[in-house]
């Protein structure tokens, strides 16, 4: 599949403003809802969810949970991604080419998500309005394919029908289109025998693969600063997908000699600083001594891994998302590019995270692992040192 | 009996997920060995589920939340079976009150009346 | 060019761009001058305001506290449009008719000087006009940036000011650069004496 | 009470009665000890146990927080898919003092595990603590049911000999007194009024012999004095002579 071009040029720093100026602003003055170091004090000193429920009603979020008597994190959490939802698309409401396209490609991620739950659904006959309920919201795509992807029959040639909707009327469709043809490429086998086969997880990690190529080069063909910063972004989130994949590989099928060559090789992203030297290297890998020997090539990835290795507090998941959100915030740093965007909806993303397991930590007594989080645009990130300004 | 019993759970999403990942999910045509309840389940439900859950004479041991436990207590005074043994667990929107289980009341009953 | 000079036999016709420019009149030059210093000052103020105008409203939707405070930068942006409107002015008034407007000049006709001030003033014209634009586009992306900064933390404004304040002066470098250069061009009314 | 005739007969079989019944007394008793011992054990179990339980079963919720953190929300992928079961539970049985006590034990299937590609691309690892977790607690909840279906059952065994224990302390005990009691006063009763009538019937018979005596002098002297009353005198000696051998004849 090949990336089509943008149709039309982003701009430079003196012709952004004419077509994305407003949306640029608007997600940069949404910038200003993200908790502060007062809130997250705040929030990490409550002692039920009721002062949570208090804590919130005078940030940003006050609006979304004013309808809710009692929160519970499940609650909490629905009410932020809805919020998040509803921003993000007022952004894409106001946005043209070639950000509308960019915004879309960013919601993808969350309708390959959906479209796996909803395959995965129908395979064990789940009533569909519970299965779209689960949908995210921002991987919405027109509700009558989504009715009609658990509605096929069970038998070639409703696998056939699925293929058709699911190929042609999601923008995730080339995806599963180079999936399945890889797959029976390389197994010699036909769509329904892959779809039936091949765990969910796996497909989705492959899409999800083929969205991160798609996407890079999407930004690359934009070009300008947002091929510098978005780029940068995804090549670190191609990484990441390859680190963990590997290291979660270790004790399932995925990792026997036969799987790494070819299933676990396939789902490594052909784009980022690993790629292509350290995947290659990354195939032949069968535990965790060998994984940091690898990474030890890669000194962005080796202090990484050594937070890992060294067992501490931090797991490998934390580290992630610290690194994360560092490089996130970075985007917002420049002016003129369309990474802000992509930032905002990932750091909000992490800010969701963040409340959940606050309230969870309140909800469940575990007050000593309440500040195990990672806040987003903090004075106090290890990042930033003790510089204030 | 060489197959041994199933573990049934009735309970609220992250019980029964947690559960699942243990392992003691079991899906055939007839039916699942779990039910997850949600703010929006019926009683009802829990009630049938219930009663078909203790009527399987392939369950041993059935899990059930104490707050749901709690729901159908009417339901549970009236089960007078041995097995499958009804455990109520705790859930981790509701801390564990020995005050409300059954067993727990005889225990301390028994402790209490009959020292130790 | 070739293919005018092939199409056009008469002997008025004009050989290519070279003789329509040295062809021109004086005060054809000067007037031009007038048009591209407004013109070009005008299309600067009206980047300027675009790109700051945008980042403004976005911004303003999340933080309407900045709307006022950064009309400042479309002020700014404005200031260039000012200059330009200014220096059309002056050069305006330098444009001075003929005492015996004939359709030919006067014996005697201080052609230097004539050619001097209609060159002259579309110089200084051109001097305000482009650096008019590249003011007014610098002055505009200073002022996106301000609006956005100051959306996020008000402590920025002043600062970013100082910096839009920078940016709007080059636009003062070309008005004076733009006078001194217009001092001296004087359209000879009458022939010399 | 009063349809036990008292007999002799009688008398030994409820002495029989009364031994066997505070020998089974006395074994009751020790079966109902042992079981309160044993009770008391798996009372205090259940206690400590249960209050494990909530320690651990929040550390495997905790754990699926971290989860949930680390790798989004993955619980709806859980549940989806048909699965087999990995892990069941035996059956055995447990004896004590006569009584049989279910006893669940874990039992792997060695099934393969379902979802194990899950959080590939982040938090598997604490998917698979939230695994690792939740069977720990699940193995501990199998022992609190075994615990658990013992103790009720022991609580019904428990009761049912209290019950006996009690029935035969209370009713069956007293009751065979109560007959014995009866029986012995019976037959004391009767062996007393069997020695008054004999002692009645013997007065009456030394009267009886005095009045003949006197009688048949009386005749004698008559018979000696005129023959014509003799025809009388032969009708009541007749009677006389009647009475007084029927008497004799039941009695001795």
């Amino acid at each position: 599949m090949s990336t089509p071009a943008p149709q039309a040029a982003a701009g430079n720093i003196a012709t952004f403003n004419i077509l994305h100026g407003f949306p640029e602003a608007l997600v940069r003055g949404m910038r200003s809802s993200f908790l502060g170091d007062q809130d997250y004090h705040h929030l990490t000193q409550c002692e039920t969810l009721d002062d949570v429920r208090l804590n919130l009603t005078e940030t940003d979020y006050g609006d979304a949970i004013a309808d809710f008597n009692a929160i519970t994190p499940a609650v909490l959490q629905k009410a932020a991604i809805e919020k998040l939802v509803t921003e993000f698309k007022y952004l894409r409401t106001q946005s043209v080419e070639p950000l509308a396209t960019f915004l879309d490609f960013i919601t993808y991620e969350y309708m390959i998500e959906n479209v796996m739950l909803l395959l995965k659904g129908a395979l064990s006959g789940r009533d569909i309005n519970e299965l779209i309920e689960q949908c995210h919201p921002l991987g919405m795509f027109k509700e009558s394919t989504m009715r009609s992807i658990p509605t096929f029959e069970n038998s070639a040639r409703g696998y056939a029908d699925l293929y058709q909707t699911v190929l042609v009327d999601t923008p995730v469709g080339p995806y599963f289109a180079m999936f399945l043809q890889e797959s029976s490429e390389h197994q010699g086998t036909d769509a329904r025998h892959v779809l039936e086969e091949v765990e969910i997880e796996i497909i989705k990690s492959s899409l999800i693969k083929y969205w991160i190529e798609d996407f890079y080069h999407f930004v690359q063909k934009i070009g300008g600063e947002t091929a510098d910063i978005m780029g940068e972004l995804l090549r670190v989130r191609a990484d990441t997908n390859a680190i963990n994949i590997t290291l979660n590989s270790f004790g399932t099928p995925l990792n026997e000699p036969a799987m790494r060559s070819s299933d676990r090789k396939r789902l490594y992203p052909a784009v980022g600083h690993l790629y292509p030297a350290g995947t290659t290297e990354l195939t032949e890998v069968s535990n965790e001594e060998e994984l940091g020997r690898v990474l030890d090539l890669f000194p962005q990835y080796a202090a990484i891994w050594s937070m890992h290795a060294s067992g501490g507090d931090k797991s490998i998941d934390d580290v992630f998302y610290e690194r994360d959100v560092q490089s996130l915030e970075l985007a917002f740093e420049s002016q003129f590019h369309f990474g802000v965007f992509y930032a905002y909806a990932k750091l909000k993303e992490q800010e969701i995270r963040n409340l959940v397991w606050i309230s969870e930590c309140i909800l469940q007594q575990q007050k000593d692992e309440i500040n195990k989080f990672v806040p987003v645009f903090s004075f106090h990130s290890p990042w930033r040192g003790s510089k204030r300004r | 009996m060489d197959v041994g019993k199933l573990v049934a759970v009735i309970g609220d999403e992250d019980t029964v997920t947690g559960f699942l990942l243990a392992g003691v999910g079991h899906r055939t045509a007839e039916g699942s060995n779990f039910l997850i309840v949600k703010q929006d389940t019926q009683l009802t439900q829990v009630e049938e589920s219930f009663q078909k859950l203790s009527q399987r004479n392939d369950i041993g041991i059935i899990l059930i939340n104490q707050h749901i436990a709690n729901d159908i207590r009417h339901v549970l005074k009236d089960y007078n079976q041995t097995i499958p043994t009804v455990l109520e667990i705790p859930s981790k929107e509701h801390p564990y009150d020995p005050e409300q289980d059954y067993i727990m009341q005889r225990v301390n009953m028994f402790l209490g009346g009959g020292g130790i | 060019m070739g293919d005018n000079s092939a199409t056009c036999s008469s002997v008025y016709c004009n050989q290519g761009w070279a003789e329509v420019l040295t062809h021109m009149s004086p005060y054809g030059y000067a007037n031009f001058g007038v048009a591209f210093g407004l013109g070009l000052s005008i299309v600067g103020a009206a980047w300027g305001i675009w790109l700051t105008g945008s980042s403004l409203v976005g911004a303003a939707v999340k933080a309407p506290r900045i709307r006022s405070k950064n009309l400042i930068s479309v002020i700014f942006c404005e200031a260039t449009a000012i200059y330009g409107v200014i220096m059309a002015i002056i050069l305006t008034n330098k444009i001075k008719e003929p005492e015996n407007p004939d359709y030919y000049l006067e014996e005697g006709w201080d052609y230097n000087g004539y050619y001097y001030a209609g060159y002259g003033m579309f110089s200084a014209g051109l001097s305000v006009g482009l650096t008019n634009i590249a003011s007014g586009v610098s002055v505009g992306i200073a002022g996106s940036s301000c609006a956005i900064a100051d959306a996020q933390d008000a402590s920025l404004f002043v600062k970013i000011l100082i910096v839009e304040i920078f940016a709007s002066a080059l636009g003062i470098f070309g008005i004076i650069v733009g006078i001194i250069q217009s001092n001296a061009c004087t359209f000879p009314i009458a022939a010399l004496g | 009470m009063a349809d036990v005739p008292p007999t002799r007969m009688n008398q030994q079989i409820f002495k029989g009665k009364k031994k066997a019944a505070e020998g089974g007394h006395k074994l009751l008793k020790k079966k109902a000890d042992a079981l309160k011992v044993k009770f008391r054990d798996y009372a205090k179990a259940i206690a400590e146990t249960k209050s494990s339980m909530t320690g651990d079963s929040s550390n495997a919720f905790f754990s699926m927080t971290q989860a949930e953190y680390a790798a989004g929300n993955f619980k709806q992928k859980v549940a989806e898919g048909s699965m087999t079961a990995r892990v069941r539970v035996g059956a055995g049985v447990d004896n004590v003092a006569g009584v049989k006590l279910p006893v669940f034990t874990k039992y792997d299937t060695g099934a393969a595990a379902d979802n194990q590609s899950l959080g590939l691309v982040g938090g598997g690892k604490k998917i698979q603590n939230v695994r690792e977790k939740f069977t720990d607690l699940l193995e501990m909840l199998i022992k609190l049911a075994s615990l658990q279906t013992s103790f009720q059952t022991l609580d019904e065994a428990l009761k049912v000999t209290n019950r006996r224990v009690n029935a035969l302390e209370n009713v069956t005990i007293p009751k065979i007194e109560g007959i014995l009691g009866y029986i012995a006063r019976e037959l004391d009763e009767l062996e007393r009024e069997d020695f008054t009538r004999l002692k009645l019937v013997q007065g009456k018979k030394e009267i009886e012999i005095k009045r003949e005596a006197a009688q048949k002098a009386k005749e004698a002297a008559k018979i000696m004095v005129s023959g014509q009353a003799r025809p009388k005198s032969n009708d009541a000696d007749i009677t006389a002579a009647f009475d007084a051998n029927d008497d004799e004849d039941v009695v001795f």
